[in-house]
């Protein structure tokens, strides 16, 4: 069985973090942007989960599953607010938020 | 965190002190949960059941703090939080800033044709969201108190739903903050990865026992975790959001934002920063530059909050301005703990003056603003004397406050907050402060110019004034004449607070 | 007796406030209630008078430095503390306050009808702010009179000013404002060092002197820490090139603002310098000891020269008040008991002189509605009363001997000469140019025909403005004919603020000409 | 008693201006007659006359070394070991001036009564008057420099408000306060001599610092420094004497000064106020002696002011002005008279001007006054008739003034003329300046006599009510009709007493035999010393040649206007040279272009070129600097979402690779 080393897992889950916060910088869909958050969550939790094992120790493990939670949760309220914005501005492009400003 | 490895049955059970420790969470969350079963309760009007449960339920919360005062810290959930006197003090600001958001509501919702009792929940739930932040000792655990805080507060933020720049300003703060959430998350990985520890004081009991043996990991993650923190005080650069944010969002949430979450954050950045930074065993280079990049940034921020609020006519945006510039001066009192004498209370006792002359602030806007928050344009404002002497009278005493001039709160924390900085040897910095808050005067004394030495524009209805708003914005007055006049009870108070960590 | 004493300051320094604020409850909506507003003003004013005048019969020269203290703890973290007291320097300040105040409020019955109520509460807790910045013995607590003294002024000029009001009171605000942030920075490192030094936190002002603190070069403590409360002093004196925002201010205030302002807030800035600056730093004033006597020289001749040209009377008295105020300067830089007295006198003289100036002016412009010189002429036969009074304050004001003027402005000369003849010599220029100034408007305002069909109706003086001028018509002469009256009181505190001032003590600073002091010594042996 | 020699014209000021106070300025109030005022002030004045000379008995009975009377009344300034009492001190010095000033005021308050008969307001009149008595008396009695001063800027505040008595008229207003600012010019040394003085000798008061200089001169202490610092104050002191006593180039004042009631001219621009620069330097004589240079400078001051004022007044058709300018001519002997030691010959003039200066100017104010408010003197004429006591009386005076002995101008002015030739410091030069300004003198005043008195009248009588009104005080409303006519006795009286006085005066000083020289000496020391290579015979040799050029230049004056038609003539041929004397030497032009309009062009400047301009552009720059970069910085928040997540971004990077650096 080949073993995977630790820090090709830990490059994998920060190159998804990087590819999650990119997909803010660079997406016009907020539901895309959605996305990348979850991406970022997860990158994080695949991290603790390495970290978890490499220890080997149970905490890090556990955080996953509080970070999972808050995460649906935040997702809900994502949602929850990119509906209200559809509602007023018939879109959910980033470049018709563009009202507050200087 | 070995310990979570096995299953004791002793840490099940709760002490007495423990449970007392715990009184004001179960008081808010108590509170949560009627309000919702009122709020559900379709047979009556919710709006004043819940607002009553939910004032209880803060009121509650502030007498058991009260009584907790001065008492030995007590360790919860096998050290994931502690309440000490730091938790407690803090939780008074959040509390205090959460019943006085609700006082300012009542009428707001009303104006607004948005009388939800839903509102109200979300105050209470951003509270307790913050209380926690304060007394985690847990790097997960502080994540879920932000989130918590957070997730309520973007729905209140976006709560005036037809309105495009609620809608706006919600988007914007949920994007932005869940990336900045993520990278603090990223860091607590990180740290938890290089110390072995999820916990704080495992955290530096690892610093302090290995300290040469520091990584870069440790560094990165730490400074991660901070970068949250100082994204949630808008510290320049990560204030980006803030202006935005605070326009949009319905003006009383905009004072709760601007106290309790920013006091939130602090409280947990403080707890953080001491522990992993400077009072610990880091190298003498990462503490220099650490410190050059807390300078660097409190004098971005207050450079840049102070000269672009100089430009703006919206009191609410203007405000929001002043409020990074603020973050700005606690960041002084970050720079200055380690190094004078007083360490990080003249900070908490700026905290606490910010809040309650910031809070104010907001209430008063909270009363004029009209429909869809209109109404808050420096022009709005002219002669607002006539209509409102004692309103404009308690605005004045605000701006004044905010301005740093005395007898008023704002001016004897920032006395306090830059004599430790001088202290600190930071006279640069103190000068560049000063320097700052001296343009800061000339856009707070601009409000006072329309409202007091010129003469109303067009036809202006003098707004109604709730009793509540009216006990809210005197309590403030009083606090922040009471805070201006006789500091030394906020200073001890912050003292004890600060050691109690 | 004690307890009084201990308490008096206090109840001097709150009476006005706390009166003020009881003045809150007078309905004002009545004609009635406007008039008893008023009267409830000026009774408070004369009732402060009162007990000023119980402190100038309580202080004892040759007793304690500073006297009826009293000390409460405040924010002892910080060495901050509650402490009162007063001395010489505070003594005639305190007066000229309390003094002026019932003047200036009953000068501004007919003059402002607006507002009332914030009126009078403004004016009173200004007094209160005024007389708490001089007795106050305790840094943080001067710097919180300081800064609050502003409020009461900056809403006095916004509101009831002028057209540009608002330009002149932001313009005022700020420029303090500025000038005395970097004093509350120097006030912070003073307060640490007294903690290096000593141990310690204190703010009191006594305990600051003992400082040990490096001087004699550009970017010592002293030199450094001296310009930052040089900057607030000079700002409030105010110092030439640091004066624009005095004529806005005085032109645009409201009378009473005006007299305020010109007579107690500029001495501010002198008594911070006696007071705080100088003894703080004796090595930091002989550092830029010249500097400041050029200023105070080109203040004394540029002020004259631009108010010269003024077409607007209060402007004219504003720029006056630059020329004034410069030869305080000078007479506190050339640092002997002479020149220091006679510049603790011309603050006391150029609050007399141009409170009465404004005060007439204010008049006037009550019946005129305009300050415009050109406005007027051959007034003095249509208001000869008025014509009178305005002459012997406008010979007050160019220093005529027999007046309060001549004996400041002469005593600093005589001074200064020790110090520093050719900038003596050009500053007692200023004693042309200020006769020039003063009588030329004098002539245009009063002499000659009436060439305005507007004047020829004015009503000459009420008994209410006769009431207002007298006081200050006794105190010129009075000041003038007797003033060791003052130097009584004054001498030993001005012996102390210059045995501390120069550094080394007061011996060395006599610049000795090695070829008279033989004659001197000599004649004095005869 | 000394106080209440300066103190009673103070009460007479302090009853006289409540009055008018209370009185006559409030609207609608009273006008009152001149009488009662008149008394009061006149009962003042007249009091201190006969108090001064009591005095003067008193220090007649003491022994000449001991004659001094000293009164402290109060400290005025203590500051530590600087003490200044309010210190009045009568010696011979100061009790001649004050006997003389004393008498000369109250016979013009007198006089006044008359003239002042028909002002509006009287009260102010005499008040102004009694004020200036007490202020010139305070001046000569004053034991120190700075209670000197205090009488010194006391009359010259009193000068500004008598000259600009007429204010209503903005040329008479005007004419005050450029007195008052030419004095202030002067002031303005004596107050820098006065501080150097302290500086150097420690004191101020005058007894000790006589004193102090003799002593220390006669020690030999006093250094070449010393006495070049002696000097600078001798100059600086007599820059306060170029301004009270209206030497060039302060004289330009003093003509102008004529625009204020005629009494008052005679008093203060004529007999007393103007000669107290002579006073100081009289008085501070043993500092002048020790410094040849000052000495020199007075001199040369004092006769070109002469000869030029002189040259002045042989052209000027105002009767007043001519006076005026004789006035200034005359005070320049009497600074050459100091300036060249004789001190007492000074003083001596000072007297006998009085008397026949105020003589003069009184008799001016009469014709005047009999003349309806005309000074023209081309429009007089044969008014010998008409007015006959003030024809006898400014006979006299006339021939004082002249020389002509035994009138007491001859006495004294020869005796300077002999002295600015004689004496240590003297030249031929002077003399000759001298001598030729007496002719003129000689000349100008008898061509004023004869057009005014002799001759055929050239004015018209007219029967009506005298219409022209310059002086809304009603000065001019008198009620009696347009007929010249004699002025009332209050008028006649004191010119019949300065006449004698005029005629008499001189006997006090009789070369030689002077009865002032004597009285002086405990004060002035008497020196007759004649410089080496004078003969003593040339004292008679120079007095007729100066006597005879005055009998000439009345001579020719007589025989020219005798005859206007020649005179015209006479100033065709001389266009050019009439013109420029005429216009005063162009001198108040000169000036005006060469100081007033320049610092009134630089004030301008400065306000606006530099007040606003710079510092306010400055400070307000600093606003709009902030303003500005406010604005810049502001654009960055676009509201664009990526944006702000990018600078998220880069300030992660960048802020945790500064900390990453800083652990490698």
């Amino acid at each position: 069985m080949n073993q995977v080393e630790p820090w090709v897992v830990l490059s994998f889950s920060s190159i998804i973090f990087m590819i999650g916060f990119t997909g803010i910088l660079i997406r016009k869909n907020i539901l895309v942007i959605l996305m990348c958050i979850e991406l970022m969550l997860n990158a994080v939790n695949l991290t603790f989960v390495t970290y978890s094992t490499l220890l080997q120790d149970m905490a890090g493990q556990m955080s996953v599953f509080f970070i999972i939670t808050v995460a649906a949760a935040e997702s809900a309220v994502g949602l929850a607010l990119v509906i209200a914005m559809f509602r007023t501005l018939r879109s959910v492009s980033t470049e018709e938020i563009q009202l507050l400003r200087e | 965190m070995e310990s979570l490895t096995t299953i004791r049955p002793e840490l099940l059970t709760l002490s007495s002190e423990q449970f007392s420790a715990l009184m004001p969470y179960f008081w808010v969350f108590g509170a949560t949960v009627l309000a919702i079963l009122a709020a559900v309760m379709r047979s009556l009007s919710p709006k004043w059941p819940v607002i009553t449960v939910v004032l209880t339920g803060l009121v509650g919360a502030i007498v058991s703090v009260a009584g907790l005062l001065g008492k030995e810290p007590v360790a919860l959930f096998n050290g994931m939080m502690v309440s000490d006197n730091y938790t407690h003090f803090f939780s008074l600001i959040f509390l205090i800033s959460g019943v006085v958001t609700v006082f300012a509501s009542i009428r707001y919702l009303d104006n607004e044709a948005m009388q939800h009792p839903e509102y109200y929940l979300l105050v209470l739930f951003s509270a307790l969201g913050m209380m926690l932040m304060a007394s985690s000792l847990n790097l997960i655990v502080i994540f879920i108190a932000l989130e918590l805080m957070s997730l309520a507060v973007y729905i209140l933020v976006g709560y005036r739903r037809t309105d495009r720049r609620s809608n706006e300003a919600a988007v914007k703060y949920f994007v932005l903050g869940s990336g900045a959430s993520a990278v603090l998350l990223y860091g607590a990985a990180l740290l938890y990865g290089s110390t072995g520890s999820i916990g704080i004081r495992g955290i530096l009991d690892f610093v302090r026992a290995n300290p040469a043996a520091l990584s870069p990991t440790f560094t990165l993650g730490a400074w991660l975790v901070i970068i949250g923190f100082l994204f949630k005080v808008a510290a320049v650069p990560f204030h980006m959001w803030m202006p935005d944010v605070y326009e949009g969002a319905p003006t009383p949430v905009t004072g709760f934002m601007a106290t309790g979450l920013k006091a939130a954050a602090f409280a947990a950045f403080l707890r953080v920063f001491v522990s992993t930074g400077y009072g610990a065993g880091l190298t003498t280079a990462i503490q220099t530059h650490l410190h050059d990049i807390l300078w660097m940034s409190a004098v971005l921020t207050m450079l840049f909050g102070n000269l672009v609020a100089l430009t703006q006519t919206n009191l609410k945006r203007m405000l929001a301005y002043s409020s990074i510039a603020h973050t700005g001066y606690l960041l002084v009192g970050m720079i200055a703990g380690p190094h004078s004498e007083q360490g990080y209370a003249p900070l908490m006792t700026y905290l606490v003056a910010y809040a309650v002359m910031n809070l104010g602030a907001f209430v008063v806007l909270s009363i004029l603003a009209t429909r869809d928050d209109g109404g808050l344009n420096l022009h709005d404002f002219s002669g607002l004397s006539r209509r409102h002497p004692w309103l404009a009278f308690a605005m004045a005493v605000f701006l004044f406050s905010l301005a740093g001039i005395p007898p008023t709160a704002g001016f004897a924390a920032k006395y306090i907050l830059f004599y430790s900085a001088v202290q600190a040897n930071e006279i640069l910095l103190v000068v560049i402060s000063v320097l700052c808050s001296a343009i800061s005067v000339y856009y707070y004394l601009r409000v006072l110019v329309y409202m007091y030495m010129r003469d109303p524009v067009g036809t202006q209805t003098r707004s109604p004034v709730s009793v509540w708003s009216a006990i809210a914005v005197a309590a403030m007055v009083a606090a922040t004449l009471q805070i201006g006049v006789m500091p030394a009870r906020v200073v001890y108070a912050a003292k004890k607070a600060i050691t109690s960590i | 007796m004690a307890w009084l004493d201990s308490h008096l300051l206090t109840a001097t320094v709150f009476l006005p406030f706390v009166w003020s604020l009881a003045g809150l409850l007078i309905p004002s909506g009545t004609e009635g209630g406007k008039t008893s507003l008023k009267i409830w003003a000026l009774l408070g004013s004369l009732l402060t008078l009162a007990i000023s005048v119980l402190i100038y019969q309580r202080y004892i020269p040759a007793g304690p430095e500073f006297q009826l203290t009293e000390t409460v703890a405040w924010l002892p973290v910080f060495g901050i503390s509650y402490s009162l007291g007063m001395d010489g320097l505070s003594l005639w300040l305190i007066m000229l306050t309390t003094f002026l105040m019932p003047i200036a409020i009953l000068g501004s019955f007919n003059a402002v009808e607006q507002r009332l109520k914030e009126y009078y509460f403004l004016l009173l807790s200004l007094e209160t702010g005024m007389i708490g910045a001089f007795v106050a013995t305790d840094l943080f607590l001067f710097y919180v009179f300081w800064e609050a003294m502003l409020i009461p002024m900056y809403f006095l000029i916004g509101i009831w000013g002028g057209k540009e009001r608002i330009y002149a009171t932001m313009k005022f605000f700020l420029y303090t404002m500025v000038g005395s942030l970097l004093m509350l920075v120097a006030i912070f490192y003073l307060a640490y060092q007294h903690k290096v030094q000593f141990g310690t936190y204190s703010m009191q002002v006594l305990d600051l002197y003992k400082l040990t603190l490096g001087g004699g070069t550009f970017s010592s403590p002293q030199s450094v820490m001296f310009l930052a409360f040089a900057l607030a002093f000079s700002i409030k004196v105010p110092l030439f090139p640091l004066h624009t925002w005095l004529p806005d201010a005085h032109v645009q205030a409201p009378t009473a603002g005006s007299v305020i302002l010109a007579a107690i807030l500029l001495k501010m800035g002198g008594y911070g310098f006696m007071r705080f600056a100088f003894p703080l730093f004796p090595e930091g004033v002989a550092y830029y000891q010249l500097t400041f006597m050029v200023l105070g020289t080109i203040a004394i001749v540029y002020g004259a020269w631009v108010a010269m040209v003024q077409p607007d009377i209060k402007k004219l008295v504003a720029y006056s008040s630059v020329s004034h105020m410069g030869y305080v300067i000078l007479g506190l830089f050339s640092l002997n008991a002479v020149a220091a007295t006679g510049a603790y006198y011309q603050m006391l003289n150029h609050g007399i002189s141009t409170g009465a100036l404004f005060l007439l002016v204010g008049m006037i412009y009550e019946r005129r509605h305009t300050r415009e010189i050109s406005h007027f002429g051959g007034i003095s036969r249509v208001m000869p009363l008025f014509a009178v009074a305005f002459l012997i304050i406008t010979l007050s004001s160019v220093a005529l001997p027999g007046t309060n003027g001549f004996i400041g402005e002469f005593l600093i000369l005589l001074g200064s000469w020790k110090a520093n003849p050719v900038l003596t010599a050009i500053a007692a220029l200023g004693v042309i140019f200020g006769a020039v100034y003063m009588l030329w408007m004098f002539q245009r305002v009063m002499f000659g025909p009436v060439t305005h069909k507007e004047n020829e109706g004015l009503k000459d003086l009420s008994a209410r403005e006769i009431a207002v001028l007298v006081p200050l018509i006794i105190a010129v002469f009075a000041m003038g004919i007797f003033p060791n009256f003052f130097f009584q009181k004054l001498e030993p505190s001005i012996e102390r603020f210059l045995a501390r001032s120069i550094p080394g003590g007061a011996a060395v600073t006599q610049v000795v000409d090695p070829v008279t002091s033989s004659v001197q010594l000599v004649m004095k042996g005869n | 008693m000394l106080a209440l020699i300066a103190l009673l014209p103070l009460i007479g000021f302090a009853i006289n201006g409540l009055w008018y106070v209370a009185v006559q300025a409030p609207p609608g109030g009273k006008k009152a007659g001149a009488t009662v005022s008149g008394v009061i002030a006149t009962t003042a004045i007249g009091g201190s006359f006969v108090l001064s000379l009591l005095v003067f008995l008193r220090l007649k009975g003491m022994p000449a070394e001991a004659r001094v009377i000293e009164q402290v009344v109060f400290d005025w300034m203590t500051i530590g070991d600087f003490n200044l009492e309010m210190v009045f001190r009568a010696d011979p010095l100061s009790s001649i001036f004050t006997l003389f000033i004393t008498g000369v005021a109250t016979l013009i308050h007198l006089y006044s009564i008359g003239y002042m008969g028909h002002d509006a307001t009287p009260g102010k009149f005499f008040a102004y008057l009694n004020l200036f008595s007490f202020s010139m008396l305070m001046l000569v009695l004053g034991g120190s420099l700075p209670i000197l001063f205090l009488g010194w800027e006391g009359v010259g505040l009193c000068s500004y408000l008598l000259i600009g008595y007429w204010y209503a008229d903005m040329d008479k207003a005007s004419a005050g306060k450029k007195a008052f600012i030419v004095n202030r010019i002067g002031d303005f040394g004596f107050l820098l001599g006065m501080f150097m003085i302290y500086d150097k000798f420690g004191t101020l008061d005058l007894l000790a610092l006589r004193d102090t200089v003799l002593q220390s001169s006669s020690a030999g202490l006093l250094l070449a420094a010393d006495l070049t610092a002696i000097t600078t104050i001798c100059i600086l002191l007599f820059v306060g004497c170029m301004g009270k006593s209206a030497q060039i180039p302060l004289y330009v004042w003093l003509p102008d000064a004529m625009a204020g009631p005629t009494p008052v001219s005679a008093l203060i621009h004529a007999a007393t106020m103007v000669t107290s620069g002579i006073y100081l330097v009289a008085r501070l004589n043993f500092m002048y002696s020790l410094s040849p240079t000052a000495l020199t400078v007075v001199a040369v001051v004092g006769v070109v002011t002469a000869f030029f004022a002189a040259t002045i007044a042989l052209v000027q058709r105002d009767i007043k002005k001519v006076l005026a300018y004789s006035t200034v001519s005359q005070l320049g002997y009497m600074f050459l008279g100091c300036g060249v030691g004789a001190y007492s010959a000074g003083v001596s003039h000072v007297i006998t001007h009085a008397f026949f200066k105020a003589l003069l100017f009184l008799g001016a104010g009469s014709v005047i006054h009999g003349m309806h408010e005309e000074q023209d003197i081309m429009k007089m004429g044969g008014l010998k008739s008409k007015m006959k006591w003030t024809y006898l009386t400014f006979a006299a005076g006339w021939l004082a003034i002249a020389g002509i002995p035994p009138f007491s101008g001859f006495f004294s002015k020869d005796e300077i003329l002999w002295r600015s030739f004689s004496a240590e410091h003297g030249s031929f030069l002077f003399w000759l300046l001298g001598a030729v300004t007496a002719v003129m003198t000689a000349f100008y005043m008898t061509r004023l006599f004869s057009l005014t008195f002799l001759g055929s009248p050239r004015f018209k009588e007219q029967g009506e009510h005298h219409g022209h009104s310059t002086h809304p005080d009603g000065h001019h409303e008198h009620g009696h009709g347009g007929a010249v006519h004699e002025s009332p006795m209050t008028m006649v009286f004191p010119l019949q007493v300065l006449a004698v006085l005029s005629v008499i005066g001189g006997f006090m000083a009789i070369p030689h035999m002077s009865w002032l020289d004597h009285w002086l000496e405990p004060v002035i020391p008497v020196d007759h010393g004649v410089a080496a290579g004078v003969a003593p015979a040339m004292e008679w040799v120079l007095m007729a040649l100066s006597v005879a050029g005055a009998a000439a230049g009345i001579f020719f004056a007589f025989k020219l206007y005798a005859d206007l038609a020649k005179v015209e003539k006479l100033k065709q041929r001389w266009a050019g040279v009439h013109k420029l004397l005429e216009n005063k030497w162009y001198v108040d032009e000169l000036y005006e272009a060469l100081f007033v309009r320049p610092i009134y062009t630089l004030s301008v400047a400065l306000w606006k070129g530099f007040d606003t301009a710079v510092i306010d552009r400055v400070v307000l720059g600093f606003g709009r600097v902030s303003e500005w970069s406010g604005q810049t910085v502001r654009v960055v928040q676009t509201g664009s979402i990526h944006l702000y997540a990018f600078v998220l971004l880069i300030g992660i990077i960048a802020t945790a690779g500064y900390l990453l650096y800083g652990l490698a």
